[in-house]
C-alpha cells in the first residue's frame, strides 16, 4: 500500500492537500485542485467534513465525474445540506463557523500573501490578473491551506500587490491591520509542504515530498526558507488515494 | 485568424476620472425621492426584450445579478449590445464573459466586480487584459463581501457596511472609496464599505408573475440585496406564471412586484451561462468562444459580436446559432439537479 | 347612498381612516383598525393597495371573518404576494418602499408624537405600556397615518414619553433629529381628521367628522388645536362602506 | 378566586444592575474563540426536552425565536421553568404570554423586546406591569427593527448595525448602549445599535434533520440572524426528518446544521402558540389564561404555572390540559393556510 505509484504533479498535491484536513472540520473550498482535494479528503478520512463553497453552498458532496467548472454552478449544490446567499456564505467566514479556507494561489511570497490581481506596477500593471473573489475574506477571516504549483516566480520574497492577506509583513503586523484571526496554515506544493514560523511568521518547510531534496526546494523558491530539523518526508499517494481522485476526475479536469 | 474590422470609436475612448456616481455614496434624500417618483402599485409592467433595453440609459450605474457563469442576465446584456449602449459602468459580484462582451462591445468602460475572467477553467480574459492593461476601460476591484456588504447597505437605505476583511491588504489600498474606522463599541479596526445603489439592475430568475413577484430556485448569489438597491430592476424570466400560482406559496416569493419595473419573458435568457435547474453552462460554445477571443482579443471579439449579438434576428436566432443539440444536452443535465 | 346609516364610533374610524388611503399606494398597516381599514379600502376604492404587515408580509389580502389577531400571525400571509423576514420588511420603510404607515395610538401630542411605552416617570412609572413594536420605526421612517380613539387623555400637550416620533418639537426638529423624510400626515379620530401645520408642525383639524363641533373637538383635546377656515365637514359612512365593513369583521373584532 | 400560595423568593430579587451582558458587545476574538471550541461537524444531536433545558445556564442570556404567538419555542420556555432556571437575560423581537411565564416563574429578571404584552386584543399584561412596575425585573425597550439589526450584527460577526429609527425618539434615549454618529460618507446622522450575541437561541421550527438542517415554511421573523448570532442553539420541531430529504431541496434549508447543537422533536412545540401551517393560536386557552393572570397577576399566574406547567407529568400533559378539542380545532385552522 506504500509502494510507489505513477501520479503527476497535480495528482500529488491534490492528495497531499487532502491529507491537510481532518474529519468534523468546516472548510471553505476554492474551485480546482482545492474543490477535488476537499471532496477526495470527504471519501477518504473525513467522512463527515463540511465543505463549503463561495456561490453559496453549505456540506456541499461533489458527484464523481460531475466537478463543477466554478464555485457558483448548479453542481456544487447537488446533494448539499443548504444554499444560500453568496454574501451570507462569506459571513459565516466572519462570524467564525469555518475552520479552514483551501485555496489555490498564482503568487505567494515569505509571510504567506497572496497575488491574484496584477504583476507590476498596479497603475500600469504588465498583467492584469482576475482579482481576489472571495481570496480576500477567506484569508482575512480564516485559517488557510493553499494549494499551488512551485515555481520559483510564484514563490517571491514580496508580492507585486498583497490580494489575500497572510501575515503581511510578518510578526504581529496581520493582527495589527485589523485582522485578528486566521492565517496562513499550511501550503502545499508537489515539491513540499510549508507550515509558517510561530514568532517572524515567515514560510518554512515541514516535510518534503516523496525524492524531493531541500536544494529543489530552495532552487525552485524566490526567497530563502526556514529548514529546521523536524523536516520530514511526506508518504507517498497511496493505491487508494490514487483511485478515489481518478475516480472523481476522470476527465482530468483539474489533474491534468 | 479572423479578419480585423474597423471597432467603432467609442470603443477607444479612455477610462472615465475616478469619481463615478458608483463611488459615491448617494444621500439619503435622493435615494428616497427616486423611489417615491417608481411607480411601485400591483401592476402588470411585461414588455420586450428591445423596450427593457431602452429604459438603460448611456453614462448609467447597472448592477447585474447572478454570478460567473449562472443566472447572468444574458438576453438583457445582448440587447444592450444591440442597442449600442454607451459608457454604462457595470458592477457584479463575479464577473464572466458577460464582462468580455460589455468592454468589447463599448457597452460599459467600467467594471466593479471582485473577479473578472472568462472561467477558471480558461485562465485568464485577454478581452479584460486588452482593455484594462491598455487603459481604455476601469476595473475596481473588491473582495467578494464586499461587494456584497455594498449591496447590502444598498438594500436597506444606510451609507456603509462595516466589516472585516480587505483590512491590511492592496485590494483595500487601492479603494479609497472605504472607510478604516476603529469601533466606537470595541475599539477594533473595521472597515466601512459605502452602499451601492446601482441606477438599474438587471436580473433573470426561473419564473415571476407580470408584476415581477419573482422566485429564484438554487443559488440566490446577491440578487434579493441587488434588487432592493437598485433605482430601477429590470427582471428577465424563464416563464411567466400566474399571480395566483405566487401567492399560493408567499414564502417562495425572493424579490417583490414593488421594486420590478419591467418584466420580460425569455426562455434561455441566461445562455450560454447556466440557470439553476433549467439549463447547465453551454461549454461547447463557449470553450469555442474563448479560444476566438483570447487568441484575438480586438478581431476575434468583433467577430464574435459580429456572428452572435449584432447578426441574428431576436434571441431565438442568437440560440440558433448555438445550436439545438447544445440547448437540448444542457436543459438535460440543467433538470438533473432535481433527479434525487 | 349619501344618507346617514347607524354605526359605531370604531365603525366610523376605520371607514374614515380607510379613505385616507390612495390606490397604489404601499401601505404598513399595524393590526386592529389600521389592518381592517387598509383591508376594506382594498376591498372599496383601492383595489391595487399593497398592504405589509409587521411580520414579515408583502401584498396581503386578508379574507372575510379571517382577521388576524396580530400581524405576526399566519392568517396574514393568506393569499400575500411575499413573506419575509420581520427585519426585512421594516427595512422596506429604511429604503423608502413604503408610501404611508398606518397605525393606532394610546396617546398623542400637539406635534403628533405618539407615546405607547410609560404613563408617568419613566424611570418609576405609573403604567409600564407594551412599547413601540414596530411603532417607531414606521413613524421614524414614513409618512403616518393614525386611527385612534378621540380622549382629553390621549390627545395631550405633551407625551409622557415619544416612543414613535411625529414632528418631534415642531418647526425642523424632526429633520434635525436625524429623521429627514416622513412625519405625520393625517391623524382620524371618531370626532375629526386632523393634519399638522406646514411650518409649525401643529396638529390642526381639516375636517369635522358628521354632527360634530369644533367645541366638541377642542373640549376632547388637552391642548389648543389649530382651525383654520378650510376646516370642511366629512360625508358620513355610506352603505356599501358599512355593509363590506361589516363583511370584512362579522364577529366585531375590531369594530365593537 | 384562586389560593395564592406562597412564591418563590427568587421571584423577588430585584433587577439587576444596567451593565448585564445583553448591553455589551462581546470582544471579536471572544466570539470567535467560543465559536471555535464548538462541535461544528455533521453528527446527530437529538435529545430529549429535559436535556435541551439543562443546556442552558443560570445566568445567561436567553435569545427566543419566533413573535408575538408564532413558532414561540413554548415547549423549551416550558422546561425551563420546570427545572427552575434562573436570572435568564431573554431577548425577543415581540414577547407575548410567553414573557408573562418567564417573569412569574423566576426564570427570567431581564427581558429585552420591542413590545411586551400578551397580544394586541387583551390589552396589557397585568404580569408584565406587576414585575416591571414593581421593580422585580427590567424591560428594555428597543424598537423592532434594532432589534432585528441588533441580531444581524450579530449573525455578520460585526459589532454594530447602523440604521436610520430610533432617532428624536426617547426610546433611544434611554438606550445609552447606542451611539448616534455623523456618517463618515454623508454628514447624515445615523444611529448604531451594538451587536446581540445571545448565550443560547431557543428556536421552534416546522422540521429539521437529526444533524440540525432547519426548514422554516412562512413567516420567519428573524430566526435566520437569531440562530447566527447565538453561541449555541438549542432547536425544537414539529417533525425530524431524513438527512436525505433536506438534501433534496437545500435551497428550502434555512438554518444549517453547524449552528444547532441539540434538536428535540416536539409535536405541538409553540402550543398554545401558533406554529405557521400545522396550527393556529390555540385562542380558548388563551383567553382563559388572560382573564386568570390579569384578574390576579400574582396568584392567578402562580396558579396558571402549578396546573399547566409544574404539575402535568410531561409536555403531551400539558397538552392535554389544553384539550383534544381545542388542538384538534388549532390544527385544522393551521392547515387551512394551505388550502388554496
Amino acid at each position: 500500500m506504500t509502494k510507489p505509484h505513477k501520479y503527476t504533479a497535480s495528482e500529488l498535491l491534490a492528495i497531499l492537500a487532502a491529507r491537510q484536513l481532518k474529519d468534523g472540520q468546516v472548510v471553505f473550498a476554492g474551485v480546482g485542485v482545492p474543490l477535488l482535494a476537499a471532496t477526495l479528503a470527504q471519501r477518504l478520512h473525513c467522512p463527515g467534513l463540511t465543505i463549503l463553497f463561495e456561490g453559496g453552498v453549505i456540506g456541499a458532496f461533489v458527484e464523481p465525474g460531475q466537478l463543477p467548472p466554478s464555485t457558483n454552478d448548479q453542481r456544487c449544490t447537488k446533494r448539499a445540506n443548504m444554499v444560500l446567499g453568496s454574501a451570507e456564505v462569506l459571513l459565516l467566514l466572519q462570524r467564525g463557523y469555518v475552520d479552514v479556507g483551501f485555496m489555490g494561489g498564482a503568487q505567494i511570497d515569505q509571510y504567506g500573501n497572496l497575488n491574484s490581481s496584477f504583476i507590476g506596477d498596479p497603475d500600469h500593471p504588465k498583467t492584469r490578473l482576475p482579482g481576489t473573489g472571495g481570496g480576500n475574506d477567506i484569508s482575512s477571516l480564516t485559517n488557510m491551506i493553499v494549494a499551488m504549483k512551485h515555481e520559483k516566480r510564484r514563490f517571491v520574497e514580496k508580492v507585486d500587490f498583497i490580494t489575500s492577506p497572510g501575515f503581511i509583513r510578518g510578526n504581529n503586523t496581520r493582527a495589527e491591520s485589523g485582522l485578528p484571526q486566521g492565517g496562513m496554515f499550511r501550503v502545499v506544493t508537489e515539491l513540499a509542504i510549508f507550515s509558517f514560523d510561530d514568532v517572524t511568521k515567515r514560510m518554512k518547510v515541514l516535510a518534503l515530498n516523496p525524492g524531493v531534496t531541500r536544494e529543489e526546494v530552495q532552487d525552485n523558491t524566490g526567497f530563502d526558507l526556514v529548514f529546521n530539523g523536524q523536516t520530514s518526508v511526506t508518504e507517498p499517494p497511496t493505491e487508494r488515494e490514487l483511485s478515489t481522485l481518478r475516480m472523481l476526475d476522470p476527465d482530468r479536469l483539474f489533474t491534468a | 485568424m479572423p479578419k480585423r474590422k474597423k471597432r467603432p470609436a467609442r470603443q477607444w475612448r479612455r477610462a472615465r476620472p475616478m469619481n463615478v456616481i458608483q463611488d459615491t455614496v448617494q444621500p439619503y434624500n435622493v435615494l428616497r425621492e427616486n423611489l417615491a417618483r417608481r411607480d411601485r402599485s400591483l401592476r402588470e409592467k411585461v414588455v420586450t426584450l428591445e423596450e427593457a433595453a431602452s429604459f438603460v440609459n448611456d453614462g448609467t450605474t447597472v448592477g447585474i445579478g447572478g454570478s460567473t457563469m449562472s443566472r447572468t442576465p444574458m438576453a438583457l446584456i445582448w440587447q444592450l449590445i444591440r442597442a449600442r449602449k454607451k459608457k454604462l459602468s457595470c458592477s457584479r459580484c463575479i464577473i464572466s464573459t458577460d464582462g468580455d462582451l460589455l468592454l468589447a462591445s463599448g457597452v460599459s468602460d467600467h467594471i466593479v466586480s471582485s473577479w473578472f475572467a472568462q472561467g477558471i477553467l480558461w485562465g485568464l480574459s485577454k478581452v479584460m487584459r486588452h482593455h484594462i492593461e491598455g487603459g481604455h476601460a476601469r476595473y475596481d476591484e473588491w473582495s467578494h463581501m464586499a461587494i456584497g456588504m455594498r449591496f447590502r447597505a444598498g438594500a436597506m437605505g444606510v451609507p456603509f457596511m462595516p466589516m472585516r476583511s480587505m483590512l491590511g491588504s492592496d485590494v483595500a489600498k487601492r479603494r479609497p472609496e472605504t472607510k478604516e474606522i476603529d469601533c466606537p463599541f470595541t475599539a477594533e479596526k473595521l472597515l466601512l464599505v459605502p452602499a451601492l445603489n446601482p441606477d438599474v439592475a438587471l436580473i433573470h430568475v426561473q419564473r415571476c408573475d407580470a408584476y415581477g413577484n419573482a422566485q429564484i430556485d438554487g443559488l440566490q448569489f446577491m440578487d434579493i440585496d441587488l434588487a432592493m438597491a437598485a433605482n430601477r430592476v429590470i427582471m428577465t424570466t424563464e416563464r411567466i406564471v400566474s399571480n395566483d400560482q405566487i401567492r399560493r406559496a408567499p414564502d417562495q416569493t425572493k424579490i417583490p412586484f414593488f421594486c420590478v419595473d419591467a418584466v420580460v419573458e425569455v426562455p434561455f435568457g441566461s445562455a450560454p451561462h447556466e440557470c439553476y435547474g433549467v439549463y447547465e453552462p453551454m461549454l461547447d460554445h463557449l470553450e469555442a468562444y474563448v479560444k476566438q477571443v483570447n487568441s484575438d482579443p480586438v478581431g476575434g471579439m468583433q467577430k464574435y459580436l459580429d456572428d452572435y449579438v449584432y447578426g441574428p434576428k431576436d434571441w431565438n436566432g442568437f440560440l440558433s446559432k448555438i445550436g439545438l443539440d447544445e440547448l437540448v444536452a444542457a436543459s438535460r443535465r440543467g433538470r438533473s439537479i432535481y433527479d434525487d
